[in-house]
């Protein structure tokens, strides 16, 4: 028996490690892909107040502190049962939107984008943001660098801080906004959308128009069919910050829609000896491993999956965008792991259309943005879309408001099963006879990186990465072949 | 021609967000890139650690760290990157001071196993299954970091030359380091070894609310009331942490009618932040009545510890010795 | 004699105008008290900064007192009421750490209450004896004994750079 | 840290050797880090032990001293001579009490040794982080403010004014004189009250170095030893000053009537316009405006017709004053006890109870009653009369202590009555306190005069008869101790001895001068023996019964003790303040203004244009309060700050388990 490790794999936001090992033929027995670390914030957060979890919770992942910054606030409501007045709910999904739209950039343009837009066979010294701006020069570099200050820019006036904002609190947020602040949010927004067009335009010329790459995308290697997960509106449109949850499967009908707070009902999560991440699947359906389809409870959490779990998005350019991306794709849902990046755009353009239109709500700077809790606290739950799939805060508190329970499924948590299982798949289609070519590893790393997966948050912890490397081991462990990436 | 000095970024335990907010420095991330050979960047850089290995010790010229360190794989590249660095920065509330996450020394590994693994609510786990550092899967042996009892700051674990507050720290304050930095390359005098590169008052200097004396009857949770936007938080009731935080945000909280929450740690010299905190909170209670001021207390501060060490447990004075209660007091 | 049985150590920080010579009194009168109590004169106890008693905490300290004038009688009018709820405010802290209540004590005597004060010191030290040692600094949990662990990491990158692709 | 330390460890002959092994504890000092020197000796405090110290500081060149001896309270003095001798700075020598704190309060050499080593190695580390100190002096304004014209208060300003000093006297009432004014005799020579004091009144209103400011008040009171600022409310007379000639015309020709209940103690009339008694000083009348018809209805104007001199201002406002003094002497007296709280014994329900002030008018020849000693009724003489002790005094339930002038104040009474009635007169006792010259032989006097004495603390005065002989009679009942059963005893009259008790406003007067009270309310001195004059805030003495009960020739010795302390300061003409105080590091400071209001001394101030506080040296008294309260460690104190304190605290612990707290690691070997 052979074993092959990949530790760590590079440029996702958090550490992973593979060792996939391989039989007496050299063919693939088995791939495990291991999450070295946890930070256990469901057991410290026990005993504190439940008003400082947005703030607590912020620094679960600094990468979408945002996101956890809504799910607690959210969470806070449903606890004290108060009822977040309109303005209150407008300017924490406009902040939220505003948030979407950098992050989806930041995944775009520096960790998922290099590998289209340098190129996948390009030397990985130059797969990076700096390799980015090298490519498309400074005016695009500098479109993109626009983006993401002028979406800190705003969280951090809206929110107090870029990262790690200060703002939510139960029945609403800390300060509203004045029509100064507005105008410039507005304006901002609509740059913002004439950016997600523009970006748009780039996957079509640099991606669609390349024949090599839409195989790739379309080839069987990236494909998944699992059920897909999504937050959908009163109309079954994708909604980032509130709704109904829907699940649909791998043929695309639904196979359940569900509030929130009954998340218990549909979600389980498995535990293996061999990682320190849980891995969530569908109650219903049942743990079976790490397999395909309609009998497998692994499901799919990610801007892809929103789109499969949708009938369509709420604004309309985003809708046209929507259309676009299923006609070319042969129609719902799609499985193409590789799509995920183009879903990411598509939902970039809903964000920056959203904020666009909360920025322009006649009520968004009405002085009535928080309601006082009067009811006595015990147990809420919160969930938005995270960039990186849904995210559950669930919180239980003694009369006080003194947290006694706290349970988080956070966005990459909902894909780790799928990753693991592209992963291995990557794997058995590429090697053979115990061959292992250079290829192989940034395949292996493009499936990866189409989920922008974080374990920061799925860890609550974010250690360091270190380039990949693939060390082949005989049976004795001794090692046969070294490969790394970039020997360039 | 003369080489660049070489820079390394790291992170071990940490969330992200300082490695967002080095890139929230937005265009002047080329000038950095321009400046030095970055031979080490996780987050945007495919750089090989097997190198950084194979330098000479010293050879790194500047390494920003940030993350406290919590496995054996964080202890490892703490030890590296100090044994191969010229100067070593904790940068950052979790490497300076432990940050929230820090407060999981509150609790400790076997705690934190048995919820997440056994007794989460969503968690399926009928054999009670917990990871293992090493398991024997059928194919073979697998490895993961320990991971460890006590969260502990860079400090704690490798000596260190300088600090960066914040969590994170604010990209004005990064790029401005970075300068001072380049120019003690250049034989500009840099700052005696231990400094925390910050500024040396507290958010109260930034801060543009009218403050009175101040004499407090009842703390106030965030929760129970909406603070004007002009008078001073705490003297409202709510207790800010802005008064005993080292300043260099820009008061932004505060600006946003939210109470400091101390993330930038404590000002220059001072040892332990909760107790600054206490004392000038508990000095101008309006009260000479020991119940009381035991109420005021009780009632307006629930949790004193996630309170007033939110940042700073595993630097501060307190020690787990002291967690007989399980860190849950009354 | 004393070696079997557990001796604590204590702190006490004696204001100079009350306890300190309440302490002389106590003296000079030969009260007898036990020598576990270890004391810093201080000019009020609205001097005693809650910092100073996490410090003898986590230099091994067992218990800390901090005396000071009797309400009303502060020889500075009224800082020992400072004193008094900083007191309260850090007992909380303690309290919510986990930490027995005997270990910390505000203790009021005045110039003339040399008995008052030994037999608090007493008392206190019976308490502490009681609860055994607090023992900070020594259960600070120590993250080594993962050696192999750690050396494993450089192992194998250094194992891989011996092999040539 | 490079000090060179010596540690001398004291024998005190056996007491501190006795228990503690010196030599050991000298050889255990002489390996602590820095310590150069580590010496025992029998007795340091000897000027043999002293020159040991001075010689070592010069021929070993120690930049630190510490010694282990008795406690700093006895030798800190000597020892910080001792090293400002030989030219090193006293603030750098640190004394370990090894005696009071260690072989005088415990038996265990074992344990002893190690606690004298803890106490040293503190003393050790601490004083390697002491700075050298220098007192800083500040000029002494020559006046002085005098707060009370009662007996002290006078003695007190007339020696000042009399060695040449301007003295300013604020007196509450219209006159001074206070309690003193209204006594008929004095014990125990039985000379004329009035007689002794109005000399010494007008010698105040007189004097050209004394201000005499009455019917007023000290409002504010800033700034610090010999540079006070007070701000003093003359409340308006309604009369002026300038123009009056105090003929008293006005006061004849008053229609309204009052019952005075001050000076007469509600025995007596006044007019509405008034002065409190004939030989009052200063001689202006004040009209009393709650009781003036003028101001009731807006007519009359009686006294504004007839004064010659139209010294009447109706519409006389309260004025102010703004003073500069060097030091203040607060001799403010006391309150009578309201006998009215006991109502076992009938004042104020029972007509011919009386309390020993309204006795004292009674027999005053000034008095309402010309001198007579009658009954309520105004007429009839008494045939007997009781005298009830310790009325709110040696009383748990009211006032512990002992008032220490109604024993001999009663002996008075009982001379009086004889003299001036046929009376019988019986004093009910329980300790008759007669301490001081002359006292002693007055009782044995009254007891030869005839009058009669019962042991026993009086249960009840009641007019309920149970026998015809009681029938109109005041009954005492008491329980006669002598005898040891219980007695009624029927009289006319029954005069309660009420204790003395502090002003009803000390505490808040108190604090307006920065100085305290002890539970009881008296005025704290700075020692209760070797200090009874001053206070804990330079500056301000205190004399007379505002310090503790005491009678006039005591009251007299403190007002005049006061007055010296005060002529030695100015005569120097500079004071020392004390370095030991706290400094805010303006780079440091946020301007959070937590520390603002935690000064009592209002040390501490805020600098708006600054947006920082500041602490005037001059105010601090040095507590460190503001120091511990400080969130931005923005604030250091003198002698005492964290490195020194934190010093102390290691050293204390030197035996104390440590793991490491958290220290880092050695870097692991590459692999």
């Amino acid at each position: 028996m052979q074993r092959i490790s990949i530790d760590p794999i590079t440029r996702l936001e958090g550490h992973g490690k593979i060792d996939i090992f391989l039989n007496e033929e050299g063919e693939v027995a088995n791939a495990y892909f291991q999450i070295p670390e946890l930070r256990g914030f469901e057991v410290f957060c026990v005993g504190r107040p439940a008003e400082d979890m947005p703030n607590l919770t912020d620094r679960i992942c600094g990468v979408c502190p945002e996101a956890h910054h809504m799910a607690a606030s959210k969470a806070l409501d449903a606890l004290w049962h108060v009822e977040v007045p309109p303005a209150g709910k407008k300017l924490r999904e406009l902040m939220y939107s505003i948030f979407f739209a950098t992050d989806h950039t930041t995944h775009f343009y520096a960790l998922g984008g290099p590998d289209f837009i340098v190129g996948p066979d390009a030397p990985a010294a130059e797969r990076n943001i700096l390799g980015v701006i090298q490519k498309v020069g400074m005016d695009v570099a500098g479109k993109v660098l626009k983006m993401r200050h002028d979406g800190h820019y705003l969280i951090q006036m809206m929110a107090a801080r870029r990262v790690q904002p200060n703002w939510g609190l139960p029945g609403g947020v800390s300060r509203g906004i004045n029509e100064e602040q507005r105008k410039e949010i507005e304006k901002l927004g609509r740059d913002a959308i004439e950016f997600a067009l523009f970006s748009l335009q780039a996957f079509r010329d640099i991606v669609l128009k390349n024949k090599a790459y839409v195989d790739l995308i379309l080839g069987d290697i990236f494909n998944h069919h699992t059920y897909s997960m999504g937050m959908v509106d009163a109309n079954n449109r994708t909604n980032f910050y509130d709704g109904m949850i829907r699940v649909v499967d791998p043929d695309g009908k639904e196979f359940v829609k569900y509030a929130p707070k009954d998340y218990l009902n549909v979600l389980a999560e498995h535990v293996e000896p061999w990682t320190y991440l849980k891995f969530p699947y569908l109650k219903k359906v049942g743990w079976k491993g790490f397999v395909d389809g309609k009998d497998s409870g692994v499901y799919k959490a990610t801007p892809l999956s929103r789109l499969n779990a949708a009938d369509g998005l709420a604004t309309p350019k985003a809708q046209e965008a929507y259309d676009e991306f299923y006609k070319t794709l042969g129609g719902k849902p799609v499985h193409a792991t590789l799509a995920t990046h183009w879903a990411r755009l598509v939902e970039l353009l809903y964000a920056t259309e959203r904020w666009v239109e909360l920025a322009t709500d006649p009520e968004i700077t009405s002085p009535n943005y928080r309601t006082i809790p009067t009811a006595v606290p015990d147990e809420g739950v919160g969930t938005v879309e995270a960039p990186r799939g849904t995210l559950t805060h669930h919180y239980k508190t003694d009369s006080r408001g003194i947290l006694t329970e706290v349970n988080l499924i956070v966005g990459t948590t909902n894909n780790y099963a799928p990753i693991a299982m592209s992963c291995k798949k990557a794997a058995e289609k590429l090697i053979h006879k115990g061959k292992v070519t250079e290829g192989l590893l940034n395949m292996v790393e493009m499936g990866f990186r189409a989920y922008d997966p974080c374990f920061g948050c799925a860890t609550h912890s974010l250690p360091g990465q270190m380039p990949m490397e693939v060390r082949l081991r005989g049976p004795n462990g001794e090692v046969l072949e070294v490969l790394t990436k970039n020997l360039a | 021609m003369t080489a660049k000095p070489k820079l390394a970024l790291y992170w071990a335990a940490s969330c992200g967000g300082c490695e967002i907010a080095v890139l929230a420095i937005d265009e002047k991330i080329l000038e950095v890139a321009a400046a030095f050979d970055i031979v080490l960047w996780p987050v945007a850089i495919d750089a090989k650690v097997h190198d950084v290995e194979k330098m000479a010790d010293q050879s790194i010229d500047v390494c920003l760290f940030n993350g406290s360190i919590r496995n054996s794989e964080q202890e490892y590249m703490a030890q590296l990157l100090r044994r191969k660095s010229k100067i070593l920065v904790a940068f950052g509330s979790c490497a300076h001071e432990g940050c929230i996450p820090g407060l999981a020394n509150l609790a400790g590994r076997e705690a934190i196993f048995d919820y997440v693994y056994r007794r989460s609510p969503s968690v399926d786990n009928p054999q009670g299954i917990v990871p293992q550092p090493e398991f024997e899967a059928p194919e073979g042996t697998l490895h993961i970091p320990v991971f460890y009892d006590t969260v502990k700051t860079l400090d704690q674990t490798v000596n260190v030359d300088y600090y960066v507050p914040g969590c994170p720290p604010e990209a004005e304050n990064i790029y401005a380091i970075v300068k001072a930095v380049i120019a003690g390359l250049g034989g500009a005098p840099l700052p005696p070894p231990g400094t925390v590169l910050g500024k040396e008052t507290t958010v109260c200097d930034e801060c543009e609310r009218t403050r009175n004396e101040k004499k407090i009857k009842a703390f106030k949770r965030t929760w129970e009331m909406i603070p004007n936007e002009t008078e001073c938080l705490l003297e409202q009731g709510l207790v800010c942490c802005g008064l005993a935080t080292r300043a260099g945000c820009g008061a932004l909280c505060p600006k946003v009618n939210s109470p400091c929450i101390g993330c930038h740690g404590a000002n220059a010299g001072v040892e332990d932040f909760g107790a600054r905190m206490m004392t000038s909170l508990a000095s101008v209670i309006d009260s000479n009545d020991p119940a009381e001021i035991r109420r005021i207390i009780q009632e307006g501060i629930p949790d004193p510890v996630g309170t007033f060490y939110r940042f700073s447990l595993p630097r501060s004075l307190l020690r787990r010795g002291a967690l007989a209660g399980n860190g849950r007091g009354h | 004699m004393s070696d079997e049985r557990f001796e604590p150590k204590i702190i006490a920080f004696l204001c100079n105008w009350c306890s300190y010579r309440a302490a002389d009194l106590a003296g000079t009168a030969r009260m007898k008290y036990q020598p576990n109590i270890r004391s810093i004169r201080v000019m009020c106890s609205g001097r005693v900064d809650p910092s100073f008693v996490l410090k003898a905490f986590s230099l091994g300290a067992d218990g800390v007192m901090i005396a000071g004038c009797h309400p009303g009688e502060c020889h500075y009018l009224e800082q020992n009421y400072k004193a008094m709820r900083r007191y309260e405010m850090l007992r909380h802290t303690l309290l919510a750490m986990g930490m027995e209540d005997h270990r910390l004590r505000l203790q009021w005597a005045s110039a003339a209450e040399g008995n008052v004060l030994s037999a608090a010191i007493n008392e206190m030290i019976e308490q502490v004896r009681a609860l055994g040692p607090l023992n900070w600094p020594g259960l600070w949990s120590e993250n080594g004994g993962h050696q192999a662990a750690i050396e494993r990491l450089p192992h194998e990158h250094a194992e891989a750079l011996e092999v040539t692709a | 840290m490079s000090e060179k330390v010596g540690v001398y460890i004291c024998h005190c002959g056996s007491n501190i050797a006795g228990t503690v092994d010196v030599v050991e504890l000298a050889k255990f000092a002489g390996e602590l880090p820095g310590v150069t020197v580590s010496r025992e000796y029998k007795f340091m405090c000897s000027s043999l032990g002293q020159e040991l110290v001075a010689e070592d500081i010069q021929k070993q060149g120690l930049t630190r001293v510490v010694v282990g001896a008795c406690s700093p309270h006895l030798h800190e003095k000597t020892f910080r001579r001792a090293c400002a001798t030989a030219g090193l700075n006293p603030y750098l020598m640190q004394m370990a009490s090894l005696r009071e704190q260690v072989s005088w309060v415990t038996e265990d050499k074992a344990l002893a040794l190690d606690k004298a080593k803890a106490m040293i190695s503190g003393a050790v580390r601490r004083v390697q982080l002491q700075e050298e100190l220098e007192p800083t002096p500040v000029p002494v304004n020559p006046n002085t403010l005098v707060v009370g014209g009662g007996v002290a208060g006078i003695q007190a300003a007339l020696e000042l004014a009399d060695a040449g000093y301007p003295v300013f006297m604020v007196e509450r009432e219209p006159s001074i004189g206070g309690h003193m004014a209204q006594f008929d005799k004095t014990f125990p020579t039985l000379d004329c009250s009035a007689c002794i004091l109005t000399p010494k009144m007008s010698d105040v209103g007189t004097h050209d170095k004394i201000t005499l400011l009455s019917y007023a008040e000290v409002e504010e009171v800033t700034g610090f030893v010999g540079n006070f600022h007070v701000r003093i409310r003359k409340r308006a007379r309604g009369v002026d000053e300038k123009d009056c000639t105090g003929c008293g015309i006005c006061i004849e020709k008053c229609p309204r009537k009052v019952v005075d209940e001050v000076f007469e103690a509600g025995m007596g009339y006044r007019k509405a316009i008034y002065r409190p008694f004939p030989q009052a000083v200063p001689k202006f009348p004040v009209i009393d405006r709650a009781n003036c018809t003028f101001y009731e209805r807006g007519t009359c104007k009686a006294c504004e017709k007839f004064c010659p001199t139209n010294a009447i201002k109706f519409d006389q406002e309260d004025s102010f004053l703004d003073l500069d003094i060097g030091n203040i002497i607060l001799a403010t007296g006391w309150d009578l006890f309201d006998a009215r709280r006991l109502s076992q014994f009938g004042y104020g329900r029972l007509a011919n109870v009386f309390t020993n002030l309204e006795f004292e008018r009674l027999c005053n020849a000034a008095g309402p009653t010309d001198g007579k000693i009658v009954l309520r009724d105004g007429v009839t003489e008494p045939k007997s009369i009781a005298l009830v002790h310790c009325v709110g005094s040696r009383d748990k339930t009211t006032n512990p202590q002992c008032s220490a002038v109604c024993c001999m104040a009663a002996l008075k009474f009982g001379h009086l009555v004889m003299e001036k009635t046929q009376a019988e007169v019986t004093s009910f006792y329980i300790d008759i306190r007669a301490p001081h010259k002359n006292y002693e032989e007055f009782y044995d006097r009254l007891q030869d005069e005839g009058m009669h004495f019962v042991r026993g603390r009086v249960a009840e005065v009641t007019d309920a008869a149970r026998r015809p002989e009681e029938e109109g009679k005041l009954i005492v009942q008491v329980e006669d101790t002598l005898v040891g059963k219980q007695r009624r005893l029927p009289f006319d009259m029954v005069v309660l001895m009420s204790g003395l008790q502090p002003r009803a406003d000390a505490k808040e007067v108190g604090l307006r001068f920065g100085i305290s009270c002890s539970m009881d309310g008296w005025f704290t001195e700075r020692h209760p023996k070797l200090d009874p004059v001053a206070t804990m805030t330079d500056g301000i003495f205190i004399a007379g019964v505002c310090q503790g009960p005491k009678d006039i020739p005591d009251s007299v010795a403190q007002g005049a003790a006061a007055a010296s302390r005060i002529q030695g300061m100015i005569a120097r003409g500079t004071v020392m303040i004390e370095p030991v105080v706290a400094t805010i590091h303006e780079e440091h400071c946020s301007g959070c203004r937590i520390c603002n209001n935690l000064c009592p001394f209002n040390a501490i101030e805020f600098l708006a244009e600054k947006g920082v506080s500041y602490i005037n040296a001059a105010l601090c008294k040095g507590c460190g309060t503001c120091v511990a309260a400080c969130p931005a460690q923005a604030i250091s104190g003198a002698h005492f700050n964290n490195q020194q304190i934190n010093a102390e605290i290691e050293g204390l612990l030197y035996d104390a388990v440590r793991g490491n707290g958290g220290a880092p690691k050695p870097v692991a070997v590459p692999a």
